[in-house]
């Protein structure tokens, strides 16, 4: 077992954990939370096969950067619907 | 040997709705946006038509696709843009639809502060749209996917209202993890074959496990986005909620974008990892659709929701390509290209047929919404006599759903029967026909109540804040809908088309 | 040596995945955001042993970082 | 699974799946996860193509850190997408108010609670992360680091000014919109500019792609900083409406 199989498969095992978390959780934030997981896992799996050569491979390196950043950018706007979504909920729950 | 070359403009179908994006974000005020809106919308409408009148017509150059290497690095290294018959098909009916939307639209946020944000988002959603059909680039796609999703996102949430907030993050997290399976795969595709370009994979692509795997990642992936049954259940609400031109684009164009994929990744790029059970699978979860669709359509009481049903209905016909694509025991190589090619036509046909017509549909229901403020399907009883043409649009349009002769949609059904007959599947033919027939159920349940007349009806009450709609709102839907008429006389226009570039 | 090493890579994983899984089951929100954020450390480090820097400092400024900070916010809003 | 949506903790139990979907879809999950596992195990990595050509055209690109190379020079139509993606959340999050078009960008204003240790840290600290945040800029082109990097540590220093109760930035500004549009309208200028030279959209000439590589990340970082300020700012004060603390003397920048 080497390194980049070894961090290959703990990606794919981070990959399923958020999987299972996105399908099983009801809680919003925890699901927004379980998708990042997902991410994490496939970057990890990129990464991984990345250095499974003498040298590493730049090109999925690259990629992961552009990967965390639209994640990153997906993550802000589920989180800014959320908080939109409760500032409607909060008076009716006044009422 | 033509003056310039046609690959040279590629790049042009992305930049000028990107420039249009950031002179919307620039300039605020309401001309100053629709003027933008309509000067890319025009640029958008020429450079297309540039393309279209210098793609080959023959010899070698027509059997491959046009390709452009941006940045001047050829793949694997660099990124390449490509257009074949399917793809240019595909971008001409993105670039007409976003014409006769823009027009649109500039009347619907006319009144609306929402505009102030609706053509920046308007803008980057038609470059992802047209960015992922040229790509040729398999993560590449992946970011064009997420444009294409967050985009449609925000556009959905513009309707500012807890229904269209919810609906809109319901949308974002399916959107979300469609594209974190695909991008598992890319992972898997670029460690197995060390290239991402889609020439590069599909020549060096074979059947292995990390394939089987890659394929299956794609397809739930991209299967989530297009809203296959059972994985459908965020599209109606979200097609439904938001602003009318968007859910004319969402459900005419983006979940024909991962469709589109889909179709690239099984007949081409991994052809050799597909297998028949696999193909039969996805035709029966599309048969599924087409019924699970339209009785959905015939029970829901909102006018929007009951058009955003028809498309999942609508999405499940799409899918009847796969299993046609199977291959029998004993032909030929050139039959089962030429079967392929046949199959393939039938569903590009059915494509822009449908989203003409669901285009159409959508803005119809819109200009109802606008004026009687409500889609209450109940209370259109009568309705015809205030807004004549939009509900003969919606006639029109639905009369094309059904599959009615001479409309667009008549031809693609023929066509879809044609290759199932020809394939010995009749069963498909059966669901055609039942699809078609409920689907003539739905329209007709709103027609009936629509041109019944108001003296007639046993409670009818008239509308008490009815508003006039300036009259190119419903000319938009109309002209769509006359398209979807026009195209049934024109078919071999498409067929031709899609022959360029090898076919697939 | 190799052991070693392996053996470092080795903990490094379990420590992400455990942390992970914790995070999603945390019963408190804040409590499983500090765990989330607790994870993107974590595969900081894993980036750093597998050489990829320029996706370590990302994964730490804008992975952790600032994907936490803007949890933490949305957790503020959604408590008031 | 995603029609019971809540944001309560303690809904948890009510609108989740019973358990045996759990277990149905734990297992599912699990099979699948093995399969992909395995599959990767068993397969024999090949030679890594990309490897020897990122290496040989290195220094073709104009930056000697192969990770920018392949961000803004080899696969730079990715990263000008990307751009675009951080516009797109830029204008779903920001507050839609017309009427705030006309002020200024940054508003400046006494708080009620004043903190002098945190006014004084700042006067310290603002300079030193700007100039970080350059000089990670700067050596993006040889060494770890860039303007995602750099934009991430601007928008830091943004943050805390805000956090201080100073300041509070009105992204409806004409500046701030530039500042949003800067990164993709330079990239795309940039990119069409070339073809003058090379011929091909986003082609550097060989001379000129460091200074025009650096030209891009510069922009790049300033959209990005404020991208992340506003993503802040909207998850802060939106939903609030008027920043509660706002002092009563306001002068304008």
């Amino acid at each position: 077992m080497t390194q980049a199989l070894l961090y290959g498969v703990f990606g794919i095992a981070l990959f399923g954990i958020g999987l299972f978390g996105v399908l099983a959780i009801t809680h919003v934030v925890k699901k927004i939370l379980a998708i990042n997981i997902c991410g994490v896992g496939v970057f990890m799996v990129f990464i991984a096969n990345a250095s499974s050569g003498a040298t590493p491979d730049f090109v999925p390196h690259a990629m992961v950067l552009t990967g965390i950043v639209v994640a990153v950018a997906g993550t802000a706007m589920a989180l800014s619907l959320v908080v939109r979504i409760n500032a409607l909920e909060k008076p009716e729950e006044d009422a | 040997m033509p003056v310039f070359d046609v690959a040279s403009l590629l790049p042009l179908l992305i930049a000028i709705p990107l420039i249009g994006a950031i002179f919307s974000v620039l300039l605020s005020t309401k001309h100053a946006q629709v003027l933008v809106g309509l000067l890319s919308a025009s640029s958008l409408v020429c450079v297309m038509a540039i393309i279209l009148a210098n793609l080959p017509s023959g010899g070698t150059e027509f059997a491959t696709p046009i390709r452009y290497a941006l940045a001047g690095w050829k793949a694997p290294l660099g990124i390449a843009l490509s257009l074949d018959g399917f793809s240019a098909l595909l971008l001409s009916l993105t670039v007409f639809l976003v014409t006769v939307l823009t027009i649109y639209s500039a009347y619907y946020f006319a009144a609306s502060p929402a505009r102030v944000r609706f053509w920046p988002l308007w803008w980057l959603l038609v470059a992802g749209i047209n960015a992922l059909f040229l790509s040729a680039d398999i993560f590449n796609v992946y970011v064009t996917l997420e444009i294409i999703g967050l985009a449609a996102v925000a556009l959905v949430a513009l309707s500012g209202n807890k229904a269209g907030l919810t609906a809109a993050l319901r949308y974002l997290l399916v959107g979300l993890l469609g594209s974190l399976c695909y991008l598992l795969a890319v992972a898997l595709l670029y460690h197995v074959y060390g290239t991402l370009d889609f020439a590069q994979l599909a020549a060096t692509a074979e059947s292995n496990p990390l394939s089987w795997a890659a394929l299956a990642l794609i397809t739930v992936g991209l299967v989530l986005k297009t809203a296959l049954v059972p994985l459908h259940f965020w599209l109606p609400h979200a097609h439904g909620s938001a602003p009318a031109p968007v859910s004319a684009i969402l459900s005419a164009l983006v979940v024909k974008a991962s469709f589109y994929l889909l179709v690239r990744f099984w007949m081409e790029i991994l052809a050799p990892a597909v297998t028949n059970e696999a193909l039969m699978l996805l035709g029966i979860l599309g048969g599924i659709a087409i019924l699970w669709g339209c009785v959905q359509a015939l029970r829901t009481k909102r006018l929007k929701l009951m058009v955003a049903y028809s498309t999942v209905a609508q999405i499940g016909y799409l899918f009847l390509l796969f299993p046609l694509l199977m291959s029998t025991e004993g032909a030929s190589g050139s039959q089962l290209a030429a079967q392929h090619q046949s199959a393939l036509a039938a569903v590009s046909y059915f494509i822009v047929a449908h989203a003409c017509a669901k285009a159409a549909m959508f803005i119809a229901a819109g200009n109802i919404i606008h004026s009687l403020g409500h889609d209450d399907i109940a209370r259109l009883q009568g309705m015809a006599k205030y807004m004549p043409l939009s509900l003969f649009t919606f006639a029109i349009a639905g009369g094309s759903l059904i599959g009615l002769p001479p409309s667009a949609g008549f031809i693609a059904k023929w066509l879809l029967l044609n290759v199932a007959i020809d394939t010995n599947q009749w069963w498909w033919v059966v669901i055609i026909l039942m699809g078609g027939l409920l689907a003539a159920l739905a329209i007709f349940r709103v027609l009936d109540l629509a041109f019944i007349k108001p003296e007639q009806a046993s409670d009818y009450i008239a509308p008490d804040n009815w508003q006039k709609v300036p009259v190119a709102m419903p000319a938009s839907g109309l002209a769509l809908a006359l398209c979807t008429m026009a195209l049934g006389f024109n078919a071999d226009l498409i067929i031709d088309l899609i022959a360029i570039g090898g076919g697939e | 040596m190799i052991s070693g090493e392996l053996f470092i890579d080795l903990l490094l994983g379990i420590g992400a995945l455990v942390t992970a899984i914790l995070c999603l089951t945390a019963k408190d929100l804040f409590q499983a955001i500090l765990l989330f954020i607790s994870m993107g450390l974590l595969v900081t480090l894993a980036w750093v042993r597998l050489g990829a820097w320029d996706v370590a400092i990302a994964e730490a400024a804008i992975g952790a970082g600032l994907t936490g900070a803007l949890l933490i916010a949305t957790r503020r809003q959604l408590n008031q | 699974m995603f029609n019971n949506m809540t944001l309560s903790d303690s809904a948890q139990q009510e609108g989740g799946l019973p358990s045996s979907v759990l277990f149905i879809v734990g297992l599912v999950v699990a099979t699948v996860c093995l399969f992909l596992a395995m599959s990767l195990v068993e397969f024999q990595p090949t030679d890594q193509p990309l490897v020897t050509l990122v290496a040989s055209n290195l220094e073709q690109s104009g930056v000697e850190n192969p990770v920018t190379a392949v961000l803004l020079n080899f696969r730079s139509y990715d990263t000008l997408l990307e751009v675009a993606v951080l516009l797109i959340v830029a204008l779903a999050v920001m507050p839609s108010g017309l009427q705030d078009a006309q002020q200024p960008f940054i508003t400046v204003s006494k708080p009620r609670e004043r903190s002098l240790v945190l006014e004084a840290f700042l006067r310290w600290l603002l300079p030193a992360i700007v100039v970080t945040s350059g000089y990670l800029l700067w050596t993006g082109a040889s060494l770890p680091g860039g303007a995602f990097q750099a934009g991430a540590l601007l928008a830091g220093a943004g943050i805390l000014l805000l956090l201080a109760g100073h300041h509070s930035f009105n992204f409806n500004a004409p500046t701030a919109r530039l500042l949003l549009v800067i990164g993709l309208a330079m990239f795309l200028l940039v990119g069409a500019g070339v073809i003058l030279s090379s011929g091909i959209a986003l082609a550097y000439p060989v001379a000129m792609s460091g200074i025009l590589i650096l030209v891009i990340e510069v922009a790049a970082t300033l959209t990005i900083a404020a991208v992340l300020v506003l993503l802040f700012c909207a998850l802060q004060i939106e939903p609030l409406g008027p920043q509660p603390n706002l002092g009563d003397k306001e002068k304008h920048l």
